[in-house]
């Protein structure tokens, strides 16, 4: 434990860097063919799995993180397989929060996706067929250039959103720096401890940090939208 | 309206059965809003609308009362928390850890920069280790004393510094635990007036109720001790 | 050789094929009244149409088999279609729309210059689809679906939205290559001139 | 206040009902016209705004409350104007944790609006101009129907991210049952006061009350999909 | 009378338009090479062209005169217009598509039976336009474009997808309508038969 100041908050906004964009390249991985499943799908398994997959948004971040704090324990199945396969425990870890960062922006990322792939114009797929293109070349040469301001939208949802990202880490993460202790986290514990002038440093930094990366994606929409009209 | 009690979240199930007593004996109205003792009194200090505040700690009264926020001489010392080493199974014995452990044992401890039952903790650590920077790698720091209990409790590590409140009213078996007696595991909650309070008479006479041997014994059944009978000056 | 024997069932009407084309380099032209089922035919065959029941062979190998429940998926079929709607890809070039085909087809019988020569589209070529006129866009169309080169070209109404000095022109060079680059079409259209220039056997349906 | 269990919990349930609901409301009526206007403008103002609209979302929540609560204190203009204007306090009352509430929703609500209506085809709106249709009329008959799907996906996003509100409303409701004590914070509550059955059963009644209302917003989708094909 | 003199840039090129159409119950037919500019000027007459410059008057009264930075928004404009690519609106079926027409028009001259009965859209009233043939949207397009009496119709290519039975019946119609209905019409197409049945006047722009 560090309890000297200084590099803490270089050290946190490397890890929160790393966290946001692990977690939303994983996402975006996972969910692009999961929403393009969803909004194809009319199947009431389809409808059950969308609705599933929305849930952590309803649950209080500390409760997530406190179910989840259930579920690593090295009693539960996760817990002891994780154990086993790699000799690490999963709580307190980096690659604890990463998963609990999935599962926190799971639905930030499958909604825009998935309203964006239903507003596809479906003769355009058939199109594509007709010219050859098998399915997955038809996905990423027709469907992911069409759909890249959703697209482009989720991810900004993701990354914003995990690293504002507070609840869950601070349940399940141990306050580990360089390894659990992100900028949120180091935020917060500066309120707490009545440190405020580190507390609003942090939250300036965090706020122009966030609006450059908000102002570059933005402008990424908006240079592909002027290509399309 | 009921009287507005704000209470730091490790004291608040203890304060929920003095309270329906108290309602009872008096037919008074009390609320209950709970927090971490850090977010009560920044809530406080925005002008929330508590008549009561108790704390976890005495730094935080201290500091209303030095910013006008609340009536020096109404500060009392309700109940003192104490410090456990929890190790279900004995997992971790204290008194062996080494810096060899470093790294490999996970210890669950409340964050000393803010928490009061961090910084025992932490007091503690500095009496039996001397240098406790050799553990770099072992404190696993969580924002308040509840989760550091959750976190043993959950069997996310191995041992912890707890409040003994949290072992008992979850009924950890004996074993499992090692009561700290040092006066540095001692973690005195201190409350307060606040002098936003509109019914400083009703508050008064809750804040000495908390004193009566009903209100005593209750405190006493959770684990936490009490000093010498409180008073309530005149405010 | 192309064989159907069909049906689909649309707006709870059952449209029925059972036809026999001879194909082999040869133009069949198809008309008949505005919905009697033209552009559904042509899905059918491309296998667009995932709800028809029946057999179709092309030159003896199965496309669909209805009593084995085999069906060939449209991008394994080697089969064109120039749709009524051009159905352009809005986010490419006009010259990405030629080379999407291009470098699907499986064998390259028509070069890209060659064939954008033929369909007057080299100062279009940068332009998105929304940035052309009506014609141009059938235009592209059509050469897109010959530079994907296929065994058999779908022709839905390709014509309806060029002059006719353009009109002449394209049906001189879909008639130079159907003979010269060993291509079938199946042509729909409601206008007996072009059905006549270029087709070897008519077709009404209803 | 009532220490029987049972009655808090139901208190809790039907104020975090109202805030979602009030928060979903005034949001769509506040964010649709602003994502159309942000899908349609090319301008770098435009940008800015859109930049700024999804900050919320990087704040961690108590953080972002931490400021709010600073904001709303009767010492600065936005309290004080509130208290002159309403004679009460916007910290610790519904009103103060429903504006948290719009604030912190605020990014969930636009991003997925504003990705629906970029992807609207424009020929459709020059369509019902000629065809007379004003403005207002247009937006309502045209661009609102065809993109109802991304619609309801921001306001489900919007609503199930209000019910898992926490952090926010932690540090400016004051916790007040009936008022601000919402099911998230009385959840917590449970959890931080080691009343675990009581957290359980309500985590469970939480799940299952926000699925049945994410199926039947699926429901809604899908339909409106079958009808559309 | 519609007196144009305008310009616009398209793609570094510029449009020129200086025309002076008599239109009182007439038909004005437009022909002209693929990609002339045909669309481009029923565009600016309808207000859809918002980079064009120059004056547009519509029986004297002022829909665009760009000396005073005036531009009469196209909703305002009593035009109609059948496009090219028909653009019905997916989400509402047939009769909503025209019924949204109707509802909006500033005096009722047509009765929705009436346009119906002449289109014989009856058995396609409930259908989305997903569910339509290529000829069919058109007729929808027309109807719809109709049921909006406007003062004046710009239609481009509308009767492409039709086929000779229709045409020839809908060209009649057209013809009795704008006598009737105290309608005029700009009417693009390349067929020169068309032309020459419905319109007074053709003018050919290259
Ligand atoms: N997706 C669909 N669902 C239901 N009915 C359809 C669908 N597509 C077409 N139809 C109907 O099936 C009939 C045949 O349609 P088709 O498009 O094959 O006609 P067509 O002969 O090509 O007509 P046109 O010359 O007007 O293009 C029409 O009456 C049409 O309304
Ligand atoms: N939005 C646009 N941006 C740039 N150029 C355009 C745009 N729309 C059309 N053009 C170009 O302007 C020219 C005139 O187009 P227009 O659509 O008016 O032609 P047209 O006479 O209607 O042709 P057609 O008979 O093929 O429909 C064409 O060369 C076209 O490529
Ligand atoms: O109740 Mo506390 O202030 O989290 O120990
Ligand atoms: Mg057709
Ligand atoms: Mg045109």
């Amino acid at each position: 434990m560090n309890f000297a100041f200084g590099s803490t908050e270089i050290t946190a906004f490397w890890l929160t860097l790393k966290l946001a964009l692990s977690t939303t390249l994983i996402l975006m991985l996972f969910c692009i063919p999961l929403a393009w499943w969803l909004a194809k799908s009319k199947s009431w398994f389809a409808m059950l799995v969308e609705s599933i997959v929305a849930l952590p948004i309803v649950l209080p971040p500390t409760v997530l993180g406190f179910y989840l704090l259930i579920a690593f324990s090295p009693q539960t199945l996760l817990g002891e397989h994780y154990q086993a396969l790699t000799g690490q425990q999963l709580a307190f870890s980096f690659y604890g929060i990463l998963f609990a960062s999935l599962i926190y922006s799971l639905p930030f990322a499958i909604q825009p996706l998935q309203a964006t792939f239903s507003q596809l114009d479906k003769r355009l797929i058939e199109t594509a067929q007709s010219l050859g293109a098998r399915p997955l070349d038809c996905f990423i040469s027709v469907v992911l250039p069409i759909c890249k301001n959703g697209i482009i939208s989720a991810a900004l949802l993701c990354f914003a959103h995990t690293v504002g990202e507070f609840g869950v880490i601070l349940m399940i993460g141990g306050n580990i720096p360089g390894e659990t202790q992100v900028l949120s986290i180091a935020l917060f514990d500066a309120v707490e401890s009545l440190q405020y002038e580190k507390a609003h440093n942090m939250a300036a930094g965090l706020l122009i940090f966030s609006m450059v990366i908000l102002i570059i994606m933005n402008m990424l929409k908006r240079g592909q939208q002027r290509a399309t009209d | 309206t009921p009287l507005r009690v704000a209470v730091a979240s490790n004291f608040k199930l203890p304060l929920s059965e003095i309270i329906n007593q108290y309602q009872e004996n008096t037919g008074n109205e009390v609320s209950i809003s709970s927090a971490s003792s850090g977010i009560l009194y920044q809530q406080i200090k925005a002008g929330a609308p508590y008549d009561v505040f108790l704390s976890a700690d005495e730094l935080r009264p201290d500091l209303l009362i030095k910013n006008d926020l609340a009536y020096e001489n109404s500060k009392v010392i309700y109940a003192v928390g104490i410090l456990a080493f929890y190790s279900p199974n004995k997992k971790v014995i204290l008194n062996e850890l080494k810096q060899s452990d470093n790294d490999k044992i996970k210890i669950s401890i409340a964050n000393p920069l803010h928490a009061p039952y961090g910084l025992a903790a932490k007091n503690i650590l500095q009496e039996l280790f001397q240098n406790i920077e050799v553990f770099k790698g072992t404190f696993i720091t969580s924002n308040n004393i509840a989760s550091t209990f959750q976190i043993v409790h959950s069997g996310n590590a191995p041992a912890g510094f707890v409040a003994l409140s949290h072992i008992i009213s979850t009924k950890v078996p004996r074993q499992d635990y090692q009561i700290l007696s040092s006066d540095k595991a001692k973690v005195p909650q201190a409350a307060v007036i606040l002098k936003r309070s509109k019914d400083k008479a009703a508050a008064k006479k809750f804040l000495t109720y908390l004193s009566s041997p009903e209100a005593i014994h209750q405190i006493i059944g959770y684990g936490y001790e009490v000093v010498k009978p409180i008073t309530v000056e005149k405010i | 050789m192309l064989q159907i024997d069909c049906s689909i069932k649309l707006n709870q009407k059952i449209f029925k094929y059972k036809h026999h084309f001879e194909l082999k380099n040869r133009c069949i032209g198809i008309s008949g009244d505005s919905g009697c089922g033209k552009t559904t035919l042509l899905r059918i065959i491309a296998g667009l149409e995932t709800n028809a029941q029946g057999n179709i062979k092309l030159n003896n190998e199965a496309l669909q088999l209805s009593d084995e429940n085999f069906i060939k998926p449209a991008f394994k079929r080697d089969i064109g279609f120039v749709f009524q709607d051009t159905r352009l890809f809005p986010h490419l070039t006009v010259l990405g729309n030629l080379k999407y085909a291009l470098k699907r087809a499986t064998t390259v019988k028509f070069s890209l210059e060659k064939v954008v020569e033929a369909f007057s589209l080299t100062p279009l070529l940068q332009r998105k689809p929304l940035m052309l006129s009506g014609g141009e866009k059938h235009r592209v169309a059509i050469a897109r679906a010959i530079l994907s080169s296929p065994q058999l070209l779908l022709m839905d109404e390709p014509l309806s939205g060029l002059d006719s000095a353009q009109k002449v022109e394209l049906l001189k060079y879909l008639k130079y290559i159907k003979t010269q680059f060993d291509l079938s079409i199946i042509y729909v259209s409601h206008i007996e001139d072009e059905l006549k220039t270029l087709s070897d056997e008519i077709i009404y349906l209803n």
